[in-house]
C-alpha cells in the first residue's frame, strides 16, 4: 500500500475535525476537503448545544484552531471531490478547489474590506436571516479568518464594473482577482465521509405556512436568530409585526411521517429552544406540540425534566406534523386535533418547525463518484453483514456522523473515532 | 490631601481573565473594533480557579482601585468543575469586604463566554463606570495606611 | 552570561502600526530609568508571523544570544505556538519568553492613539518584568508501554481486545464470570437492522482463543491499578479459591463491564412474585434461546401477553434508549410462534433514533398488536391496570407479562470508579470526560470507557464504542513513541505543606496524592492538567502553578496599578 | 444537630466539682478504657496553667480540669503530636467546648487524628482574661473558684468572647459532657453522648439512668440570655469595623507581630502566605505606593494581614479568644473576628465544629447553587 499515510477526510464539521486531529496527531497526513469556505460544519451554527447548554463557540473554536495549526492536515476550503478511482490504500482523487480571490496566508482577516465593498446579498449561512457583502466570512468568529469573494456578484469579477474597492481597502495585497479555480490530484489510502446533514425544509414545509407566513421559522432559523454572533445578535426578532414574541409554538416532528424515520435529535433541540425562549423573555409563553419525547441518552432525560418544570407547556398529539397553521390579523392559528380536554387550538407570534435530518444535497453525486451505496432514507450505506461499523460498500471508505444517519453530535463523534479504528486496523 | 474632584481620577483596574472563555471574549470584542475603557489591564491565566483570595487582597491592598475575574459559565469550564471553586472563594471574600464595608463592589466575578465579545464589553465598561463613581481606592489617599 | 532581553514589536501591517505609536513605544522603554541596567534590544518588525517574520525571529534569537524575549503582537491564542516553535529552533528556553497581546487588546479595543500607545507601554513593561521572574521548563518524554487492561468479557469488551492487539500491543481481558459472552450471548435473535448475526458471539469468541496477543483472566477482577497514562502497574486476581494474582503493567485501560436489567422486584408499581408469570425481557430471551419458545410456567403456551414498556425510567431518571427495539423484538417472536396470541403493549413513548427504527414499528404495528399509549400503569402478578394517554382508566387480564427494566450499570461498577478514582455521572454510569469532544474517555487520562457500563444502548452503539476506544488508543498510545504530558503544571514546597490536602480534595484530575510518612501531598507531574485550581486552594500559598507563580503574576499587576 | 441526650449519671455532689471530674478521669485511667488524658495543670510557679498529657494516675491529682485562663488552645496541644498519624494510646481530652469545636474544625483539615480519642467537654462558665489573672494569679484563682462554685454564667469578670459565647454547654460532637449546673442540690451529671462514650461509662462501670432535662432548660436560659448579649455585642463591633476608617482605627495599634496568628488553632499554616515572599513589596512598589499617598506606615500591609486572616477564618473561627488574649496592645480582634465568622458562614450556611461529616465549604461545592450564592454576588456580578 503504497501511500497507506494519506487520508481524505470529506466535510469539516465536528467529525470530519476530530477524525482529522487524531489521525494527524498519530503522524498520518490528513487532507480535509471542506465546501464552505470555513471550517465547523453545523456545530458552529447553534449558540450551545445540549444537553450541558454549552456554548458552541467555547468548545468548537480550540479544535478549529488546533485543525488549522496541524502541520499534517491540509484543510481545502472552497472545494469538493469531483472523481475517485483505485482501490483501498491506492486512491487517486480529484479535486476541484473553487478560487477563494483572498490569499489565506498574507490576509489576518482584519475585516478592513468588507464595508468598501458596494454589493450586499443574503447570507445563506445565516438562513438568509442577515446579509453579507460580496467579500465575506459567513459569521463573526470564522475560522479560517479570511473572506472569499462570490465571483458570481463581484461586480467586477462578474464583469459588470471595473470596482476595486476591496483591493484598495487591504494594506496587505492580500487580495488577487486573477485567482482560478484549480484542479488538485492527490493520492490516499483511505476515505473517510464526514458530510453531515441537510434539514428537512423548503417547498415541503409550505404545508405550515413557512415562506407564506413570516413569523413561522425551521429551527435552523432560529438557532441564528439565538446566536449572539448572528444576524440579530441573539435577540429573538419576529420578521414581521410586533419586535419580540410573547408566545411561541415549536411544533415536534415536521417530515417524521413523510420520511418514515425519527432523527432521535429534534425532541432534545426543541427543549434547547424552550429554554432559550424563556431565558431571553422570561414573561413568554412556550408550547412544545410534541408525540414522542425520545431522549436516548443518559443526561437527556433531566435536560426534559427541567423544562417541563420550568412552566412550558407540552401539547401531546398523536401527529404533530398535520397541525395547520394559518395567519390570523397578525397572530399565527396553529390548529391541532382536539384530544379530550385539550385546547384545540393556539393563538401564537411565532412558530418553529422542529425539522427532521435529510442527507445533504451533496449525497446523491458523491455516492455516484465514490461508487459507494446509499440506503433507502438516502444516507451512506454501511457495510451489510457487520454489526457497528463505519464501513461503507467500497473497502476503505468510510462513512461517519449525520453522513451515515440522523444522529447527535456525541454518536457522531464516536463514530468518527471508530472510523479512526477502522483507519489504522486497514492501513496499519 | 484629599484627590481633587473625581474628573482627574483614572480607575486603575486588574481584570484576571481565564484563557478559555473570557480572555477569548476580549479577543472577540477587540476583533469586532468594540470601544472598551483602558483602565483595565488583562492577566492571563490558564483557569480561574487558579485566582485564590489571597492573590485578589494583595492586588486590593498595593491600590487596585476594582478587580474583575473573569471565568467560564458553570458547565463549560476547560478543566471541569474549576470555576464552582472560584464562585465560593469568591462569595467568601465578598462576604468579609460586605461585612467590613470596605466597597464590596470593587470585586467583581463574571462569567463571560468565547463567543460573548458584546458583554464583555458591556461588563468592562459598566465596571469602569461603577469604579468612576465610587472613586479611588480609599488606601491609595490614606497617608497613615 | 549577563540578561540579554529581546523585544520584538510587530505592526501587523496597519493594524498595530495605525493605532499604536511605534517609535514614541520604543523610544519610552529603552529610555526608561527601570531597565538602566539591562541590555535591551527593542525592535519593530512589519509582520512577525509571515514566514519572512519568523526567519527574521530566528536569527536575531541566535545572533544577539537573547536570554529572554517579549513578543508584542497579536492574540497568544493565535501565534504563542508560532514564537515557541521559534525558540524550539535556537538555544533560548521556550518557556523564558511571553507574548503580549497589543493588537485586540490596545490597537483595537481603544480608539484613542495616544491612551492605545500608554497601555501598549504598560503592557510590554508588565511583561519584561514578569518574563525576568519566568524559570526554565523542560519538556518531559516519558517512555510508554503500548500494552492495554480491558476489564469485562462482554462483546464490547471482546470487540476491543481484537481491535488492538497485535504483535506491539499485548491485551489482557479480564472477566468476572467464568466465561466470555456477557450479556449479548443470551439473546437468540439481533435487530433486523442488525442482520441476524445469531453466532456473532460464538464467532468473537473463538477469534479471542485463537489469537496468541490477548490473554484471558475468566474468573478474577481487578485487584488495584496504579499509576498514570502510559505506566499504569496493575493487579489482577482470581476469584477462585486459589486467588492467584498477576501483575503486569499496561498504557491504557478500557472499562466494559456492561449493564444489568434493574430489580424490579423493590417497584412499587409491579408488585409480584417469584411464581406468578411475569419475567424481564432477557429472562423471555434467554427462555427463547433454551426452548425456542415462550411459554408459562406450567409449560402451555401463552394465550395472552402483556408488555410494559419504561420500567423503572422516573426512578432512575432516564430512557434505556433500546428496549422499544427489543420489545418489538420479542412482539415478532410472539408472532412467529402463533398468530393468535392477543399482545397488549403499554408504552409512555416510543424512543427509536436509529433511522430503519420508525420502519421496523410499523412493520409490527401493521400486525395485530393492540399498542396502547398510556400515562400510567400498575401489575398485581398478571392483572394491569392502567390509565390511557387520553385519561381513560382500563384493566386488563393476561395470562403472562413481560417487562422492559431500566438498564443500570453491571453490579461491581461503583467499586471499579472507587479504585480507579473514575467519576461516576449522576445515574451512576461511568462519567465520560466531555460528552460531545471526548465521549469515550475520562478525566483520567488513559482510562476508556465503553458498552453498557457508558450508557443505556444496544450492541451497534457498544460496538461502535469499542472501535473508538481503539481509534483513540492508537492514536495516543503509539509503541515506542513518548508520551509528553503538559509542562505546565504544579508543584507542592514540601517544607510549607501541612498535608491539610485541601489540595487533594479539590483536584478535579486526581492528580494530587497524600504522602502519610512525610505528610504532606505530592503532584503527579504526569495527570496534571496545569489548570492551578490546587494552587487557588491552598492557604498557605505552598502550590507553585510553573509559569504562573503568584511571584510572575505580581509582577504584571505591579505594572497594572502603577 | 444531633438530639441531646436527655439521661446522664448522677455524680455525688458533696466535692468540689474539680475533684468530681478527676475522679471519674482517675477511673478511665485504671479501667484502662483509656491510657492517658489530656487535660491542663497549674504550673509550679502558680502563675499560669499548662496542658499535660498524664500516664500515671497519681499525678492527676494535680489536674485542674477547668482552668480559670486558657493559654494554649487544646486543640493546638492535640494537634501537636496527633498530626503526624493516629495514635496507639486511647487518649481522652478534657477541654473547653470552644476547643473541642476547634478540633473537629483541625479534623477536617487533617491536622488532627481523632482515632482513639475521646473529647470530653464540661459546662464553661468562661475564662479570665490573660491580662487580669496574670495581673494577679491569687486573685484571678479566687474569682473563678467562686464563679465556679456560684455557677455564676453571667459574671462580669471573664473574656468579652465568653460573654457572648452560646455554644457553652454540650456539643454534638463531643462523646462525654460533664454538666456544672445549678440545680437544687446542685448535683453535677456525666452524660454520654456518642457511642464511644458510652463504651466508656460501660468499662467505667456507670451507668446513664437519671434525667437531665432540669439541666437542659436551664443552659437553654442561659443559651438565650447569651445570644441576645451577641447580638448587642455584634453592633457595636460592627460600628468599630465598618468602613475603612473605622478599621484603620480599630487596627491603628496593630504592630504586626502576628501574636494572634501563633494563638489561634486554625491558623495551622507553616508559614502565613502574608509573611511570605511574594506579598513583600519591593521598594519600587513601596516607594509608588507612598508617592501616591504622600506617605506610608511601615511596616506594611498589616490591615491587608488582619483582612487576610479574617477571610482565612471566617469559616473556621470558633471564638475561643486566644487572639485577643495573645495580642499585646489587647485589640478586641476575637470578638472582631466572631462578627465577620458569624456573617461569612451564615452565608454558607455552615457553622464552625458543628458536625464532623460537614466539609469546609470552600472544599466543596454543589452542582445546582447557581442560585445560591448568586445573591451575595448579585450586585457586582453583571
Amino acid at each position: 500500500m503504497s501511500n497507506s499515510n494519506n487520508v481524505l477526510i470529506i466535510g469539516a464539521g465536528i467529525a470530519g475535525m476530530q477524525a482529522s486531529l487524531m489521525l494527524a496527531k498519530a503522524g498520518k497526513k490528513v487532507v480535509l476537503v471542506e465546501k464552505l469556505p470555513i471550517i465547523g460544519g453545523n456545530t458552529i451554527k447553534n449558540e450551545e448545544s445540549f444537553p450541558n447548554l454549552e456554548c458552541s463557540t467555547c468548545m468548537v473554536a480550540p479544535v478549529q484552531q488546533d485543525v488549522l495549526q496541524n502541520d499534517n492536515i491540509e484543510v481545502m476550503t472552497l472545494s469538493e471531490v469531483k472523481a475517485v478511482n483505485g482501490q483501498v490504500g491506492n486512491f487517486t482523487v480529484t479535486i476541484n478547489k473553487k478560487a477563494r480571490y483572498v490569499s489565506l496566508t498574507e490576509c489576518i482577516g482584519c475585516g478592513a474590506c468588507y464595508e468598501p465593498c458596494p454589493v450586499s446579498l443574503q447570507n445563506e449561512w445565516e438562513e438568509n436571516l442577515g446579509k453579507k457583502k460580496a467579500i465575506y466570512v459567513p459569521c463573526d468568529g470564522s475560522l479560517p479568518n479570511v473572506p472569499a469573494i462570490n465571483s458570481g456578484h463581484c461586480l467586477r469579477l462578474s464583469g459588470k464594473k471595473s470596482c476595486n474597492a476591496c483591493a484598495e481597502a487591504c494594506m496587505f495585497g492580500a487580495i488577487n482577482f486573477s485567482d482560478k479555480d484549480e484542479q488538485v490530484k492527490i493520492e490516499v489510502g483511505a476515505i473517510i465521509i464526514a458530510t453531515g446533514f441537510d434539514l428537512y425544509g423548503g417547498k415541503l414545509l409550505s404545508a405550515f405556512g413557512y415562506g407564506t407566513l413570516p413569523n413561522v421559522y425551521t429551527s435552523m432559523e432560529f438557532e441564528r436568530l439565538y446566536a449572539s454572533n448572528g444576524p440579530t445578535s441573539g435577540e429573538l426578532l419576529l420578521r414581521k409585526g410586533k419586535k419580540l414574541p410573547d408566545s411561541v409554538a415549536i411544533v415536534h416532528c415536521i417530515g417524521r411521517k413523510e420520511l418514515g424515520y425519527c432523527s432521535g435529535v429534534c425532541c432534545m433541540y426543541s427543549f434547547k429552544y424552550a429554554h432559550f425562549i424563556k431565558d431571553k423573555l422570561p414573561e413568554a409563553t412556550v408550547y412544545n406540540i410534541y408525540s414522542d419525547i425520545c431522549v436516548p441518552n443518559k443526561s437527556y432525560q433531566s435536560f426534559y425534566n427541567k423544562i417541563k418544570d420550568s412552566n412550558s407547556t407540552f401539547i401531546f398529539q398523536s401527529a404533530p406534523d398535520i397541525v395547520q397553521i394559518a395567519g390570523n390579523n397578525g397572530k399565527l392559528q396553529v390548529k391541532l386535533t382536539a384530544g379530550k380536554g385539550s385546547k384545540n387550538s393556539l393563538n401564537v407570534d411565532m412558530v418553529i418547525l422542529s425539522c427532521a435530518l435529510v442527507p445533504a444535497k451533496t449525497s446523491k453525486e458523491l455516492a455516484d463518484i465514490l461508487g459507494i451505496e446509499r440506503d433507502r432514507k438516502g444516507f451512506f450505506q454501511t457495510r451489510k453483514g457487520y454489526i457497528g461499523t463505519v464501513q461503507t460498500s467500497v473497502d476503505g471508505i468510510f462513512t461517519v456522523g449525520c453522513a451515515e444517519g440522523p444522529k447527535d453530535i456525541e454518536d457522531s463523534v464516536i463514530q468518527a473515532e471508530s472510523a479512526v479504528g477502522e483507519v489504522f486496523s486497514l492501513l496499519g | 490631601m484629599e484627590s481633587n474632584g473625581k474628573e482627574k481620577f483614572t480607575p486603575k483596574i486588574v481584570g484576571y481573565l481565564c484563557n478559555w472563555c473570557t480572555y477569548a471574549a476580549a479577543d472577540l470584542a477587540g476583533s469586532s473594533k468594540l470601544e472598551i475603557a483602558p483602565n483595565l489591564t488583562v492577566i492571563r491565566v490558564m483557569c480561574s480557579s487558579r485566582i485564590d483570595f489571597n492573590l485578589v487582597l494583595t492586588t486590593f491592598f498595593n491600590g487596585a482601585d476594582g478587580i474583575l475575574i473573569g471565568g467560564c459559565h458553570p458547565g463549560d469550564c476547560h478543566y471541569d468543575k474549576g470555576n464552582y471553586y472560584t464562585r465560593r472563594r469568591y462569595a467568601m471574600l465578598k462576604s468579609v469586604f460586605k461585612t467590613l464595608k470596605i466597597d464590596p463592589e470593587r470585586l467583581q466575578l463574571a462569567w463571560i463566554s468565547a463567543s460573548e465579545g458584546n458583554r464583555y464589553a458591556d461588563v468592562v465598561n459598566s465596571f469602569t463606570e461603577k469604579i468612576k463613581k465610587l472613586g479611588p481606592n480609599p488606601l491609595n489617599e490614606n497617608p497613615y495606611y | 552570561m549577563s540578561t540579554k532581553i529581546g523585544i520584538y514589536i510587530c505592526e501587523c501591517g496597519p493594524n498595530i502600526a495605525d493605532n499604536i505609536n511605534i517609535d514614541e513605544v520604543i523610544e519610552r522603554i529603552s529610555s526608561s530609568e527601570d531597565y538602566k541596567n539591562k541590555q535591551l534590544i527593542i525592535k519593530p518588525y512589519k509582520l512577525l508571523c509571515s514566514n519572512e517574520g519568523k526567519e527574521y525571529l530566528e536569527k536575531e534569537i541566535k545572533d544577539n544570544e537573547l536570554t529572554h524575549l517579549v513578543i508584542a503582537a497579536c492574540s497568544p491564542r493565535d501565534h504563542e505556538i508560532t514564537f515557541i516553535n521559534i525558540c524550539k529552533k535556537t538555544k533560548l528556553n521556550p518557556y523564558l519568553y511571553k507574548m503580549v497581546n497589543i493588537r485586540e487588546q490596545c490597537a483595537w479595543m481603544i480608539p484613542d492613539k495616544k491612551k492605545a500607545t500608554e497601555k501598549a507601554i504598560s503592557y510590554i513593561k508588565a511583561a519584561i518584568n514578569r518574563v525576568l521572574h519566568q524559570s526554565v521548563l523542560i519538556e518531559k518524554q516519558l517512555d510508554s508501554n503500548p500494552n492495554v487492561l480491558v476489564i469485562g468479557g462482554g462483546i464490547t469488551g471482546m470487540e476491543t481486545a481484537l481491535s488492538l492487539a497485535s504483535k506491539q500491543r499485548r491485551v489482557y481481558l479480564v472477566e468476572k464470570n467464568s466465561i466470555l459472552g456477557g450479556n449479548a450471548q443470551s439473546f437468540k435473535n439481533l435487530l433486523p437492522r442488525q442482520e441476524n448475526n445469531t453466532d456473532l458471539v460464538a464467532k468473537k469468541i473463538t477469534a479471542i482463543q485463537e489469537n496468541e496477543n490477548i490473554e484471558v483472566f475468566t474468573d478474577s477482577k481487578l485487584e488495584n491499578a496504579v499509576g498514570f497514562f502510559g505506566n499504569f502497574e496493575v493487579t489482577v486476581k482470581s476469584t477462585k479459591k486459589d486467588q492467584t494474582a498477576n501483575e503486569f503493567v499496561v498504557g491504557a485501560i478500557v472499562l466494559a463491564t456492561g449493564f444489568a436489567l434493574m430489580p424490579t422486584e423493590k417497584l412499587k408499581k409491579h408488585a409480584y412474585g417469584k411464581d406468578d408469570n411475569v419475567y424481564t425481557a432477557l429472562e423471555i430471551e434467554q427462555m427463547m434461546k433454551a426452548k425456542g419458545k415462550i411459554v408459562l410456567k406450567s409449560g402451555k403456551e401463552p394465550k395472552s401477553v402483556g408488555l410494559i414498556h419504561c420500567v423503572g425510567r422516573e426512578d432512575r431518571g432516564y430512557c434505556s434508549r433500546i428496549c422499544c427495539n427489543y420489545m418489538l423484538k420479542i412482539i415478532s417472536y410472539l408472532k412467529d410462534q402463533s398468530d393468535t396470541i392477543l399482545i397488549k403493549d403499554f408504552y409512555k413513548d416510543l424512543c427509536l433514533p436509529h433511522k430503519y427504527d420508525q420502519e421496523y414499528f410499523d412493520t409490527m404495528a401493521k400486525k395485530k398488536v393492540d399498542f396502547i399509549r398510556i400515562s400510567d400503569i400498575t401489575t398485581k402478578k398478571t392483572h394491569i391496570t392502567y390509565t390511557e394517554v387520553n385519561g381513560s382508566k382500563k384493566e386488563a387480564d393476561l395470562d403472562m407479562i413481560i417487562l422492559a427494566p431500566a438498564m443500570v450499570p453491571a453490579e461491581g461498577t461503583e467499586e471499579l470508579a472507587e479504585l480507579l478514582n473514575v467519576p461516576l455521572h449522576p445515574t451512576k454510569f461511568f462519567q465520560e470526560a466531555h460528552s460531545q469532544l471526548n465521549p469515550i474517555g475520562t478525566s483520567l487520562e488513559g482510562i476508556y470507557i465503553a458498552g453498557g457500563c457508558h450508557g443505556p444502548q444496544g450492541i451497534s452503539e457498544s460496538v461502535l464504542q469499542a472501535k473508538a476506544v481503539q481509534g483513540k488508543i492508537v492514536t495516543q498510545l503509539i509503541p515506542g513513541e513518548k508520551i509528553i504530558p503538559e509542562v505546565k503544571v504544579s508543584e507542592i514546597i514540601p517544607d510549607f505543606c501541612m498535608g491539610c490536602q485541601t489540595c487533594r480534595e479539590v483536584c478535579c484530575y486526581g492528580a494530587i496524592t497524600f504522602d502519610p510518612e512525610r505528610g504532606i501531598c505530592v503532584v503527579n507531574e504526569a495527570i496534571c492538567r496545569g489548570c492551578g485550581n490546587c494552587v487557588g486552594s491552598c492557604p498557605s500559598g505552598a502550590i507553585r502553578a510553573k509559569h504562573f507563580t503568584t511571584i510572575q503574576i505580581h509582577q504584571e499587576m505591579k505594572e497594572a496599578i502603577s | 444537630m444531633k438530639k441531646i441526650q436527655t439521661k446522664g449519671v448522677k455524680i455525688s455532689s458533696n466535692k468540689d466539682y474539680r475533684d468530681s471530674i478527676v475522679d471519674i478521669l482517675k477511673k478511665m485511667l485504671q479501667s484502662k478504657s483509656v491510657d492517658a488524658v489530656l487535660v491542663p495543670m497549674r504550673v509550679p510557679a502558680k502563675d499560669s496553667y499548662a496542658w499535660i498529657l498524664v500516664k500515671d494516675e497519681k499525678l492527676l491529682t494535680e489536674a485542674d480540669p477547668a482552668a480559670p485562663i486558657m493559654p494554649i488552645q487544646g486543640a493546638r496541644a492535640l494537634s501537636s503530636f496527633s498530626r503526624k498519624g493516629q495514635s496507639m494510646l486511647k487518649i481522652a481530652a478534657l477541654m473547653r467546648p470552644c476547643e473541642i469545636r476547634a478540633t473537629i474544625e483541625l479534623s477536617k483539615l487533617n491536622q488532627v487524628n481523632l482515632e482513639n480519642v475521646t473529647l470530653i467537654s464540661y459546662d464553661c462558665p468562661g475564662a479570665l482574661p490573660m491580662e487580669d489573672y496574670l495581673n494577679d494569679p491569687e486573685k484571678g484563682e479566687k474569682k473563678f473558684n467562686d464563679i465556679l462554685k456560684k455557677l455564676d454564667f453571667q459574671n462580669k469578670s471573664i473574656k468579652p468572647v465568653c460573654k457572648i459565647c452560646d455554644q457553652f454547654s454540650l456539643l454534638p460532637v463531643s462523646d462525654l459532657h460533664f454538666t456544672l449546673f445549678h440545680d437544687q442540690n446542685n448535683t453535677m451529671f456525666l452524660i454520654a453522648n456518642s457511642n464511644r462514650g458510652n463504651l466508656v461509662l460501660k468499662e467505667i462501670g456507670m451507668e446513664a439512668s437519671h434525667t437531665v432535662s432540669a439541666w437542659a432548660n436551664g443552659i437553654q436560659e442561659i443559651k438565650d440570655k447569651r445570644a441576645a448579649q451577641k447580638k448587642g455585642r455584634f453592633t457595636q463591633i460592627k460600628k468599630m469595623v465598618e468602613g475603612f476608617n473605622s478599621l484603620l482605627a480599630t487596627f491603628s495599634d496593630c504592630i504586626g507581630c502576628h501574636n494572634c496568628q501563633s494563638a489561634c488553632p486554625i491558623c495551622y499554616c507553616r508559614q502565613c502566605y502574608f509573611d511570605s515572599e511574594s506579598v513583600t513589596s519591593g521598594t519600587d512598589l513601596t516607594m509608588l505606593k507612598a508617592k501616591k499617598r504622600g506617605s506610608i506606615s511601615l511596616p506594611q500591609n498589616r490591615i491587608m494581614f488582619q483582612v487576610g486572616r479574617m477571610s482565612h477564618m471566617s469559616l473556621s473561627c470558633v471564638s475561643c479568644g486566644l487572639c485577643t488574649d495573645a495580642c499585646p496592645v489587647s485589640i478586641p480582634v476575637a470578638e472582631i473576628f466572631s462578627y465577620v465568622a458569624h456573617n461569612t458562614q451564615k452565608q454558607f450556611s455552615y457553622s464552625s465544629g458543628e458536625n464532623k461529616g460537614e466539609p469546609i465549604p470552600l472544599k466543596t461545592f454543589k452542582l445546582e447553587e447557581v442560585k445560591g450564592i448568586q445573591e451575595l454576588v448579585e450586585d457586582a456580578e453583571a
